[in-house]
């Protein structure tokens, strides 16, 4: 083994192994974990950097490791995984640091953190699965992992949002393990291949082929949240903010899209999968999700639950992308896999910093909350007038290339109805709440101020992570033409994908 | 390194001998004897891995006249599970008899039971294995009314007698087998058998017995009173070896000795007997309100999915597909093996830290009994089938032989039976995370915890990851 | 083919079904125990018949050695489940 | 004697041992129903001499009839008759009595297929020549064995190994019975004519046990024959009252019950350390070997179903004893 | 000669043997059955054994016959008188 085979399953161990050893420390040892924690992450970061760099220059990072005959564990690093593996990182860095004010003096940290740095490992590891196989490993890895996260407050509520939350991903994860069953035993072990491998496959499989990938989207597409497998998510939202900010953005919702993705570019080949007309339901699924999602958000008046439908809806603009015939819409929906992240962790992150500090968990309570905390109220606003798509923030770009791209499908007569209501719908659920925040007097006191005003008008640990994330949504849209911006990026994978 | 399948039987008995007449070193010597013994068993796997099946004709004399041991790579596979699941649970016994008394009585047995189990994977010998399945029974329900109390005594009386009808009609078909040929050698037979009015009533009655012992549904009702009522080691060792001792004997007749008798309408029967067991056991387990009688009812589950391979390898055309399927059945019983053993050790832990094991009040355990909580989850994770355990390849295995012989039923009976694990373990686990106001600080107790976790962890994560060995040793490749 | 091989093996088989039936219908522990050991007795008979030859022809030993063995097995198992059966007795006395 | 006199004699020993064995089945009354049992395994001894099996009708004689009687009786002693418990306080409704009419006869038809199946199976066993391979390599190897009772050699060298987990079974089952308690207190004091008979029979038995180890070599008879006739003795010795039988208690004990897995054991374990297989004797030491590992034997099979008689550990001062009286002091046991 | 004595003493040992279970089946109480049956089979089993032991004509073999038959007799007249005192004791008892 050089280099080239072990770097893939270095990214996924700098979490997996912090992790593990996390689980042992003693609840007290604050110092030792937080060095863990956030060594674990830095080098990750370095790891795919190089990594990053690799992949640009077409260098194969492959591992391999076989668990059975004819079933191998492999980790391989291509355009699209090196997308999703950088946005895990970046955002797990944040999320540490934040998570770490956050729970500090709680019960239970190693337990949290062990937990956590598994989620990252499995999330990672899902991203570079290199075939169907290993990506349901990961896939219900991922389940297990975040399963703990959710129940962590350990009230009744958690426990029982934590219940359902299993109960919709493991019927889902089951039938995404009898689809890969399904198709292992039709066409052999499917690796990942830009362009997909199932064309070649004789026409008497195909109605077999239809009901494999009706399978696999649905078992995707529970933890994508598509409609009507969304029901775990508002449930799930009893989490602790940062896991719900990790969850929403990274790891469990993306990891649906992300899979919704590969199985349609580099298992079935999405001209293959537009040959036996499978785009066109999968498309009609995200649009009345993204729709669905931006009602139902419209009618919630707490925040984490106003941004779960508003996370319903943003995540189907992936599965929309991918449904859409070309490299433009590919662009666009493998963009907003980034996009979409940065800006609702910042979300999750500025809602979690109203509840920490001044108890604030309902739209209703937030009159005037920008003069408190107005770097908090900063980000949140950037982050929102980005997923209503405002220019020149990254939710922009992704609308964008969508439209762009269903257009150049011949698509535009549904899809850019679809898209209009949607952004006039996170309108209508943000612009009130931003008014609120910023031109509302405040009431006489907050709900429960646990953190005075000092030199920062929150703890620095949890100030910084969304400010930062903000700054990220804005020069992701701002400099999207720049190298190695999501945008280039994407537009390399959908290069790659199409054989341009 | 020839000598080995003899010193696995001779180890632990001379080991039960030391200890019923050294009373006060009894545990010394059982945990000794345990060490010895598990060399012995990685003294065989490296030997068969490395020249192929071992054959041991005992007293030299030729098979048929005398009595052989032999060892394959499954056979092989079972001994080296007993092996380290026995020593770790010995080393949990230690911990958990504490009186002397107690010792005096529990070792003997225990050791007896061990002689028994691989007397039992060795022998290639019918009416031998009648004597292996006795001294197996036998030393099992001593073992089981261990507990003293009357529900322990109860459970175990019945235990007695349900595997004394089941060892009785074994004992009627090896008669039988020796009128119409003349030999009880298991080598010899699987060369002479022929379907016939003598070899079919033959193993309907063995086999009966045989499924009497290893309870399957619907003669699994003797199974969870027993289980549950046993002290905790026991426990794990009778639902994680004892058992599948028996359910050992079966897949040897079918596929081994019997296998150009064998119908496929009778491979069926047992595949819907299996899928009976699948439903009716979690479904039990789901409902049970004490973790070890949960426990208890999942082991009948477990053992259902083993039996749905039947129809599948009955199906399926010699081949690597075929021999796939046999090498994930395998690789589902080892998981089993060992995550219901550390499932029961931790139940254990938990029953004597916490003085019950009655699942609605188990609220607060992850916070007092972490590593033990996390035992469960890990044995959870196998018995659900997840990965990474060595379950989620042997389920992959069952769903790909039914996908592949179009026998989708099975699938059916499969996923159903998965989520209704998942929803039994995870019905525990939620408890376990429940919220008690912070009264206990952690405990962790290493030689209690210790066995428990690394059996778990075998099952949930080695077996998956690093099990590609086994598939080796049952000689399988694509 | 024997007549007597076969009249006394047909007996063995008459005990073995006598003694699963009471094994399975009797309520009583001490019966069943014993229609357990009346099916053991039956198929004792099936094996030393099929051991038989004839008069005056040795018969074959092996099943004589096995049936010896059955026997104190069978005893052995017969006083384990006696004394769960008394520890029973003893446990329900005691309420 | 001609044939037609010998298949009246077949026929009428036939109908007794199936009577016997439905009388005995039939009855509820526990007693009654092991006096039948007893009954049967006597004349199941009279069928095994009849099938030219004596080794087997002496040990059904002493053991199966015998001992195995004499533990259901002991068993038994408490038993309240005709009616067990179990079924006079169970109440019963109409429907359940439906219920349990149609499962008594599902079980008899059962049992019926069962039969004629296996008779049916039989038929066609006995149809085919008869399987001479192992009763000729037995013959063959007889004089390698050490001994010239084709059965011993069978039970002692050939298959030597079941033997040795029999004894196992045997150790098993006593040990199983000690964990569950101590043994019955015994009976009272024999009268005058009972205890005349006492000291002559003990004697004769011990003598008896003796003669048959030593005739199993050349003759019908051998450990286990001689170890049920000891323990026999110890039985009667027990039934008039006697408090010590010939047990030792403590280490003693536990030595006497380990002697017959354990000897055989070690012949085993040096055979196998001086490079011969397992229990591969030599030929010329096979006939001690075995007359020591079968001498050993009766011992233990002699102490293991006597103290399975007894129902349960003697008292004694040892560890065990002590660890007795913490039992009861101990609340969770 | 000797079939002639041997059969003659055999069937007198069978007649005695009958006699002593009729009396088994028909006596009214318990005392002149054990009476009956104790001392008809007593009988009807020296009768039996000498008969038999015509037959062998060896010494040893006839020499362990009249074992048998003295082991019988003390055995059966021991349990004979073990029972009736037990039923006396029952009576005298209730």
């Amino acid at each position: 083994m050089n280099w080239d085979a072990w770097l893939p399953v270095l990214v996924v161990a700098s979490s997996l192994l912090p992790g593990l050893v996390i689980f042992f420390l003693r609840e007290g040892n604050h110092r030792m974990r937080t060095l863990l924690n956030l060594a674990g992450a830095v080098l990750k970061l370095v790891l795919v950097s190089s990594m990053i760099w690799g992949v640009f220059h077409e260098h194969v990072y492959e591992s391999r490791w076989t668990l059975a005959p004819g079933l191998e564990l492999v980790l391989h690093a291509d355009t699209l995984s090196v997308l999703f593996v950088t946005l895990s990182t970046v955002l797990w860095l944040v999320t540490t640091i934040y998570a770490i004010g956050y729970l500090e003096n709680a019960p239970h940290r190693s337990r949290f953190f062990g937990f956590f740095s598994l989620c990252v490992s499995a999330t990672v590891g899902l991203a570079l699965a290199g075939n169907l196989f290993t990506f349901v490993i990961f896939y219900e890895l991922l389940t297990l992992a975040t399963y703990p996260l959710v129940a962590h407050r350990g009230t009744s509520e958690a426990v029982r949002g934590a219940r359902i939350y299993l109960a919709y991903t493991l019927g889902g994860g089951m039938l995404l393990l009898i689809g890969t069953v399904w198709l292992y035993v039709l066409a052999g072990p499917t690796a990942f291949v830009e362009g997909g491998i199932l064309g070649t496959l004789p026409a008497d499989y195909h109605p077999q082929l239809k009901m494999i990938f009706l399978l696999l989207i649905v078992g995707l597409g529970v933890k994508a949240a598509l409609v009507p497998l969304h029901g775990w998510l508002p449930q799930a939202m009893v989490a602790p903010a940062p896991v719900s900010a990790l969850l929403h953005a990274v790891a469990v919702v993306k990891a649906g899209a992300f899979g919704i993705v590969r199985v349609v570019y580099d298992v079935y080949g999405v001209n293959f999968a537009d040959q036996l007309g499978l785009l066109t339901g999968l498309g009609i699924a995200a649009a009345i999700t993204i729709v669905y999602g931006s009602v139902m958000a419209l009618f919630q008046d707490n925040l984490k639950k106003r941004l779960a439908y508003s996370t319903v809806s943003q995540v189907s603009y992936i599965a929309l992308g991918t449904a859409i015939l070309g490299p433009i819409g590919t662009i666009g929906g493998v963009v907003h896999l980034v996009h979409q992240g940065i800006m609702k962790i910042t979300l999750f992150f500025t809602a979690g910093n109203y509840a920490e500090t001044l108890g604030i968990h309902k739209v209703s309570e937030m009159n005037g909350v920008g003069r408190r905390m107005p770097a908090t109220t900063l980000a949140f606003s950037i982050a929102a007038l980005g997923m209503i798509g405002v220019p020149p923030v990254a939710g922009f770009v992704s609308k964008w290339y969508l439209g762009l791209g269903a257009m150049e499908a011949g698509m535009a007569v549904w899809v850019m109805p679809v898209l209009i209501a949607s952004s006039v719908l996170n309108a209508a659920y943000f612009l009130p709440v931003l008014y609120r925040a910023w031109f509302r007097e405040p009431g006489t006191a907050w709900p429960a101020e646990h953190i005075p005003a000092a030199r920062f008008e929150t703890n620095a640990a949890l100030l910084w992570p969304p400010v930062v994330t903000a700054m990220l949504a804005l020069a992701t849209g701002l400099f999207a033409a720049a190298p190695y911006s999501p945008l280039e990026w994407a537009t390399l994978i959908a290069h790659r994908e199409y054989g341009l | 390194m020839a000598d080995t399948p003899i010193w696995l039987v001779a180890l632990p008995l001379a080991g039960a001998l030391a200890a019923l007449l050294l009373p006060r070193l009894a545990t010394a010597a059982a945990i000794v004897t345990g060490l010895l013994t598990t060399v012995a068993a990685g003294v065989l796997l490296f030997g068969v891995a490395t020249q192929g099946a071992l054959h041991y004709e005992i007293g030299g004399w030729t098979a048929g006249l005398g009595i052989m041991l032999r060892a394959d790579g499954l056979s092989t596979l079972l001994l080296l599970m007993t092996a380290l699941v026995v020593l770790a649970a010995s080393i949990y016994a230690s911990t958990y008899f504490r009186k002397t008394y107690e010792r005096a009585r529990f070792w003997p047995l225990w050791l007896l039971l061990w002689t028994s189990l691989n007397a039992l994977l060795l022998s290639g010998d019918l009416f031998n294995i009648y004597v292996t399945l006795e001294l197996l029974g036998l030393s099992a329900v001593a073992l089981a009314s261990l507990g003293g109390k009357r529900a322990a005594v109860e459970a175990a009386l019945r235990y007695l007698l349900v595997g004394l009808l089941g060892s009785m009609l074994f004992l009627a078909g090896v008669g039988l087998i020796y009128a119409g040929y003349g030999t009880l050698d298991l080598t010899v037979l699987a060369r002479v058998l022929e379907p016939g009015p003598v070899a079919w009533p033959a193993l309907a009655l063995m086999s009966s017995g045989l499924l009497l012992k290893t309870a399957l549904f619907p003669l699994h009702f003797w199974l969870p009173p027993a289980h549950a009522s046993a002290p905790a080691p026991v426990s794990a060792v009778l639902s994680a070896l004892v058992v599948k001792a028996a359910f050992y004997l079966v897949l040897r007749l079918w596929l081994d000795v019997f296998a150009n008798v064998i119908t496929p309408a009778s491979a069926n029967l047992l595949g819907l007997l299996g899928a009976g067991a699948v439903l009716w056991g979690s479904w039990q387990a789901l409902r049970a309100e004490r973790l070890k009688l949960l426990a208890a009812y999942s082991t009948v589950a477990q053992l259902g999915y083993l039996f749905l391979f039947f129809p599948l390898l009955l199906a399926l055309p010699a081949g690597p597909d075929r021999d796939l399927a046999a090498g994930g059945l395998a690789m589902l019983a080892l998981t089993h093996g060992f995550a219901k053993a550390g499932l029961f050790l931790a139940i254990g832990i938990i029953q004597q830290r916490c003085g019950h094991d009655t699942i609605r009040e188990l609220d607060g355990t992850a916070q007092h009994l972490p590593a033990t909580t996390f035992a469960i989850a890990l044995a959870g994770v196998a018995l659900v089938g997840l990965p990474p355990s060595g379950a989620f390849l042997g389920k992959w295995q069952l769903l790909a032989g039914a996908v592949d012989t179009g026998q989708w039923w099975w699938l059916v009976v499969t996923v159903a039976g998965s989520l209704l694990a998942a929803a039994y373990i995870f019905r525990v686990l939620g408890h376990a995370f429940g919220h008690r106001p912070y009264p206990n600080q952690p405990v962790t107790v290493a030689r209690e915890e210790w066995p428990a976790l690394l059996l778990s962890a075998m099952a949930a994560l080695v077996l998956g990851l690093a099990g590609a060995p086994v598939w080796g040793l049952l000689e399988i490749s694509t | 083919m024997l007549t007597t091989q076969i009249l006394y093996a047909l007996a063995g088989c008459v005990l073995l079904a006598l003694g699963v039936r009471g094994a399975l219908l009797h309520a009583s522990v001490l019966l069943r125990i014993v229609a357990i050991n009346i099916m053991g007795a039956g198929v004792f008979l099936l094996l030393i018949a099929v051991a038989y030859r004839g008069p005056g022809l040795a018969a074959d030993p092996v099943p004589h050695a096995l049936v010896l063995t059955g026997i104190v097995v069978a005893v052995s198992a017969t006083a384990l489940a006696l004394a769960l059966a008394r520890r029973l007795q003893v446990e329900r006395d005691d309420g | 004697m001609n044939s037609a006199g010998l298949i009246v004699f077949d026929a009428l020993l036939l109908l007794s041992i199936v009577g016997l064995a439905w009388a005995s089945l039939a009855t509820t009354d526990v007693r009654r129903s092991i006096i039948l049992f007893m009954a049967l395994g006597l004349v199941l001894a009279v069928a095994w001499g009849r099938l030219l099996a004596p080794d087997v009708a002496l040990a059904e004689a002493a053991i199966g009839a015998g001992l195995s009687g004499a533990l259901l009786l002991a068993a038994a002693h408490g038993q309240p008759s005709p009616l067990p418990p179990e079924s006079t306080n169970a109440p019963r409704n109409h429907g359940a009595a439906g219920m349990g009419m149609v499962l008594r006869w599902a079980i008899t038809l059962l049992c019926a297929a069962l039969a004629g199946t296996l008779v049916w199976a039989l038929l066609h066993a006995f149809s085919n020549p008869q399987h001479d391979m192992l009763p000729r390599a037995i013959s063959a190897n007889l004089a390698a064995s050490g001994v010239s009772n084709p059965v011993t050699a069978v039970l002692l060298n050939f298959r030597a190994y079941d033997t040795l987990l029999e004894l196992a079974v045997l150790l098993t089952a006593v040990l199983g019975t000690f964990a569950l308690g101590q043994a019955t207190p015994g009976y009272r004091p024999a009268g005058l004519v009972f205890d005349g008979l006492v000291r002559w029979l003990v004697p004769v038995l011990i003598l008896t046990a003796g003669y048959l180890l030593w005739a199993g070599a050349h003759a019908p008879g051998g450990a286990f024959q001689a170890g049920a006739t000891l323990a026999a003795a110890g039985v009667v010795l027990r039934l008039a009252g006697r408090t010590r039988i010939g047990l030792p208690v403590g280490f003693m004990l536990r030595m006497i019950m380990a002697a017959g897995v354990g000897v055989f054991l070690l012949v085993g374990l040096t055979l196998l350390l001086l490079g011969r297989p397992f229990l591969g004797y030599p030929p010329a030491w096979a006939g001690s070997l075995i007359l020591m590992i079968e001498t050993a034997a009766m011992f233990s099979i002699a102490a293991t179903l006597l103290l399975a008689f007894l129902g349960g550990q003697p008292e004694s001062t040892d560890v065990n004893a002590v660890a007795n009286r913490q039992r009861e002091e101990d609340p969770r046991c | 000669m000797i079939n002639i004595l041997s059969s003659i003493l055999i069937l007198a040992g069978v007649f005695f043997y009958l006699a002593g279970s009729i009396g088994l089946l028909r006596l009214p109480d318990l005392y002149s059955r054990l009476h009956a049956l104790t001392k008809a089979d007593n009988l009807g089993l020296g009768l039996l054994i000498a008969g038999v032991a015509l037959q062998s004509q060896d010494l040893l073999i006839m020499l362990k016959l009249l074992l048998v038959w003295l082991s019988v007799l003390a055995a059966s007249a021991t349990s004979a008188h073990l029972i009736a005192r037990q039923a006396r004791r029952q009576e005298t008892g209730s």
